[in-house]
């Protein structure tokens, strides 16, 4: 780990691009997979002229098939190459739920330590970009639920780079889920060069003392304003924690944040039910009950299948600081 | 009057009213397809999926089934398919905007995600190749039903195949195999149309496969033919063969329909970064719509007083369609909780 | 719905065969797809001889591909067909679950009220049968998370036959998950002839002051076993929610029981992190904050893959009465 | 010596003592199954699931690749391929029992899910077909670092190919499909072979497919090959063919092997519910076993004498390997805690 050398303001996915330009560059082994990833850049542009920096064998245009881009990287992984598949959207990578759940995930534990998968799967998540219900979901549930994959949401362009180049490194397989909504609408600074942040430790974004609200991904930049504005307007002090990694999960950092305010609110944009946040209120609820003074508050999308695209049935699915900061006034007056 | 070129094939029998409908239809499609980019040019919607240069092969493949009563899983290039089977420029316009009433998904799905049960049109997602094994099923279901007595096989105002259609890049997806493996094991009254434009958004065929889709189907026992998809005629006949054997019981047909995607994979993206301004030429000079439009005047069965006139009704369908839909209003937000499930049990069997 | 003639006592199977049985002679609309049911009558036998009476086009073989047995019911339900589809093992039924998530649950919500699905998934889950790692899992986590599908896990076969009556009856999908461990070792009075368990209802297997334990499928069977023995034992008066139906969720009956008594075991054999339990975990903790007595606890599997084919590990891994048994003690003590 | 019958093949290139080999390991692996079935009628274990029927092609195929070089990723019914790639029976039974020590998995998965790492063997699953495009993956991975320079094409220490195995019946997942696609467009060094028993469990072929596993390879753009699986012979030459095919750059193969299942498809299976008693005695007189030790006593290279010896032996490896894993400990409780993830970092490229 280098220290970096200077700061820039920039965009979510250039810092995605920025670090997969340098980890090509850094080591032949890396490569990246997936569809309209060449020429194309991708959909989203994040792998914009990758293909001719490097060439069409470490940027690879795919057959439209999520199953093998998963599964090709798999196999590809245990010869010693450091495979970056992108799933165009998150909402489709259930062609490949099997190869994750039943195989990425396992090889290590079953092999009893033989086998180890050094992969990263890409995927762009997340609603409120007029897509509809297969172009929006919220995926981190059931892989947060998958024991053997590491599973990762930046919120910040920084966290983003530093991120992905600790998941391109990782022995071990990585899920990183990209708020796509944030892809340029979250700016901030990146720290050039080479540099990780870790995987695992959760983030105190803001500390504060009457409440905590947990969030990851966009929420958690939609709770940095929102926190920031019941700081304001109502003198609400809350602590914002940017959970980051939600598989494994840092429930130390979860925990005595609680343990402090004694007040959660669980932000996250997927359906309530069996929703992340379930397993957060959970956590709290069984090893900290005695520090609760107030109900564990879960704020999520309602129990219908997608965000829908019509914008005001999309604008009442989703959440939104407003949402957010109403629900910590709530929370705040209990 | 019957061409020569169409001597002993299904299309031999159309009649010159039905030549034109066809020329209709891809005119009134094109129309449309072209008002959406306007739209979306103007920022009044956000996202458009084209089927300009598909014209031809979706209106042939249209009128060769019972329209309305057969069962179709049309993708979401389709918008000839749904256009001949009923769908309005209008219903289509307000579903560009997501406006209330929005006939697939009361505005819940992007545009072009087709579902019209009135018309026999199955509810279609955006996973692609999803359709293909669902499709089978539903012939599977057609089959089962005639086994076991449910429906006669003779009465034409039930459905008595299933079609679907998808993008040649889409094969390569784990649902085309296993719908196309059922297919040819229950030999079902299933056509699938690969409708092939040689790009999966920026990735050329040779990326995605190294046989023709035409090969493929074959494997599994399923009948695979190559079709000019610019030409509706040749695209009609195919498709009625496969029609007449699916509806004889004799199994199914996959059609590999060869055309161009003469636009952007959707209005997101830019084929420039992909292809070159040479070949994006080349096909342009290869539209399926003056072609057939040439060919009717030659055959004398369009005349330009036949072709301003359609111009002219098109334009001022299009024009309502646009108002219609500028004018609606955009649906109650509370709806998106609506449908989750069904409370109205099944009939008595 | 008539009133059942008499009764008798069969195993889980029996009773899951019977429903069949019935169900394909009252409605000729009915037919089971899936691998190894005609001939064999099923891996597990569910399926026995029903070839023989019903014919292979009513029960039918299907290759080996349960993402195409999933949706060959789904595109056969729309033509006024009821398929009862069969995942041979729950483990298997990953190849599909793009087709049951995106598809399946989706058909109604979608088409906004247009296409309803009247199918039905059954598999046959959990562990403690020697399977290792791919023949044991739970897997209703997955699905209680996907809205649109109603997810159902009988425990008793007076249920087991009720249920997937009224699963083949019900307009909407329903994922019919089976306690593969209970097939023979739970046995029970199955009303003969013609009935109906609602889907939606949990039940209140016994009623108690102290604490609640929730539960279902093979769970729900060692907690009856674990609090007739803390009852006998210890005193310790538990009411126990056997849950059966996992999607819609019968919270109403859930959180009163919390309500009266304060205390909260939830017992499932699948991994903790994010399984279902975090879900009723949650649910309470927000719902009936002011009526806990003490941390709501899970007691569940540990958060490696699945069970593990090895004896020992395999013990180690699972939940049983003991361990019940031990759990709301420790509770009761809190 | 060289058989007529093997001239211009590779196996004619054999030598006596490597056509014993062949002998010894299919003997081999039929009496270390056939003991599996014993311990299981004894009750000492719950679950067999037995490559009888299947030795002559496992055997023939494992000795015409780089043995514990090259990547495999063999199927649940490969025993003679495990056997012969360095497996011993012991490890075999340990694993029968779930014992200390078990190789594969430490006791994790149920018996026959292989996986040595210092043999070249891949971690295996239940889940049927989730081999093969791994396989395929394991492949793009070797052709990927040839390409980069990472590895030196002619270093026969370094694998040079992947190969898997399945069976018929599996070949109907998308799976399959996906990742014989990958391995025709991209010409891997891949090679698939199907193990074609007939059946896949109850379900015989026809209810699975319409028409011939190769033929299906073909329209992958991988050649496809039909073998007399009952001969090990022909066998190791079509295989020999695969290899060299795929150290030379030229492309992926997949052999279709036909064969046998001489015995239930598992111990929790009876066949006789579903085959019927002359069916089941016709491919009983089809063994391979007896076939190829016919045609090595005919051609003078077995005698009575040794295959005697070979019996006698291998009794004993038989006998010592069961009481070793009779009398090996069970595992810690705590050990499937062990090994979520590596804490080991990646080296330096
Ligand atoms: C499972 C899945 N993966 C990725 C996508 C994104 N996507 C939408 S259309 C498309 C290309 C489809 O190409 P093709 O099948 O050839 O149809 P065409 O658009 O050319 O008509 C892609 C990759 C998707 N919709 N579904
Ligand atoms: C995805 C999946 N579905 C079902 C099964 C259960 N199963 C195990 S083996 C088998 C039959 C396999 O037949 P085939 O591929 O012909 O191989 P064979 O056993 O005949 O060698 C089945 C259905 C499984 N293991 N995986
Ligand atoms: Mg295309
Ligand atoms: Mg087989």
């Amino acid at each position: 780990m280098t220290t970096p050398s200077k700061v820039e303001t920039k965009t979510l996915i250039l810092a995605l691009h920025e670090a997969m330009n340098e980890e090509l560059a850094r080591d032949k082994r890396v490569f990246i997979v997936g569809e309209d990833v060449g020429r194309r850049g991708g959909v989203f542009r994040a792998t914009t002229n990758l293909i001719d920096k490097y060439g069409a064998q470490r940027v690879v245009d795919s057959p439209l098939a999520e199953l093998s881009i998963v599964a090709i990287g798999l196999g590809a992984a245990i010869t010693d190459t450091l495979p970056i598949c992108e799933i165009q959207f998150a909402d489709f990578i259930f062609p490949a739920f099997n190869q994750l759940l039943s195989e990425v995930a396992r090889f290590y534990y079953r092999s009893n330590g033989q086998w180890h998968v050094p992969m990263v799967v890409r995927a762009p998540y997340g609603g409120g970009i007029g897509g509809g219900l297969y172009h929006s979901q919220s995926i981190e549930s059931f892989f947060a639920h998958i024991p053997g994959l590491k599973v990762v949401v930046p919120s910040t362009p920084e966290d983003a780079k530093g991120l992905l180049k600790a998941a391109v490194r990782d022995p071990n397989p990585v899920l990183y889920l990209e708020p796509k909504k944030g892809y340029r609408a979250i700016k901030g600074i990146v720290p050039e060069g080479d540099y990780i942040t870790p995987i695992g430790p959760a983030n105190i974004s803001r500390t504060g003392s009457d409440l905590t609200v947990y969030a990851y991904g966009m929420m958690a930049h939609y709770a940095r304003i929102a926190v920031e504005r019941v700081a304001k307007q109502d003198g609400i002090d809350v602590e914002l924690i940017d959970i980051r990694t939600l598989a494994p999960l840092d429930k130390e950092t979860l925990i005595q944040s609680f343990k402090k305010t004694g007040k959660a609110l669980v932000v996250y944009e997927d359906n309530k039910t069996m929703g992340f946040g379930a397993e957060i209120a959970a956590i709290l609820a069984e090893e900290a009950f005695e520090y609760m003074d107030a109900p564990i508050m879960r704020l999520a999308a309602p129990d219908v299948p997608s965000v829908p695209f019509s914008h005001p049935l999309q604008e009442a699915f989703m959440i939104n600081p407003d949402k957010i900061a109403a629900a910590i006034r709530e929370l705040e007056a209990y | 009057m019957v061409s020569a070129t169409r001597e002993g094939q299904y299309s031999s029998q159309l009649s010159s009213e039905e030549l034109l409908k066809f020329y209709w239809h891809m005119l009134l499609a094109r129309r449309v397809d072209e008002r959406a980019w306007v739209l979306h040019r103007q920022g009044k919607i956000a996202f458009h999926v084209s089927g300009i240069g598909h014209e031809a092969l979706q209106v042939g493949m249209t009128f060769a089934i019972n329209r309305g009563i057969d069962y179709a899983y049309p993708y979401y290039r389709d918008l000839a398919v749904v256009l001949a089977l009923g769908v309005t420029p209008t219903d289509f316009i307000i579903s560009l905007y997501g406006k209330e009433g929005e006939i697939s998904s009361g505005g819940r799905q992007m545009p072009s995600h087709w579902s019209h049960r009135k018309m026999g049109i199955v509810t279609q997602s955006s996973p692609v190749a999803t359709q293909v094994p669902q499709a089978a099923g539903t012939a599977f279901g057609i089959k089962y039903r005639i086994q076991q007595g449910l429906q006669d096989p003779t009465d034409t105002n039930q459905p008595r195949l299933a079609f679907c259609t998808l993008g040649e890049g889409s094969t390569s997806q784990g649902e085309w195999h296993e719908g196309m493996n059922w297919a040819g094991v229950h030999q079902l009254p299933f056509i699938c149309v690969v409708e092939n434009n040689e790009y999966a958004i920026s990735v050329p065929y040779k990326k995605q496969a190294s046989r023709t889709v035409a090969e493929r189907a074959e494997a599994y026992g399923v009948k695979g033919v190559i079709v000019d998809g610019n030409n509706p005629l040749k695209m009609y006949d195919a498709m009625k063969e496969a029609v007449e054997r699916a509806y004889a019981g004799e199994g199914a047909t996959c059609i590999e329909a060869k055309c161009h995607r003469l636009v952007p994979h959707s209005s997101d993206d830019d084929d420039r970064s992909y292809r070159s301004a040479e070949e994006l030429k080349e096909i342009k000079a290869d539209d399926p719509l003056p072609q057939y439009r040439a060919y009717l005047m030659n055959e004398g069965i369009l005349t330009d007083d036949i072709d301003s006139d359609y111009e002219a009704r098109i334009k001022q369908i299009v024009n309502e369609a646009s108002q219609a839909a500028d004018a609606a209003d955009y649906p109650n937000p509370a709806d998106h909780l609506d449908y989750m499930h069904t409370f109205k049990p099944i009939e008595e069997g």
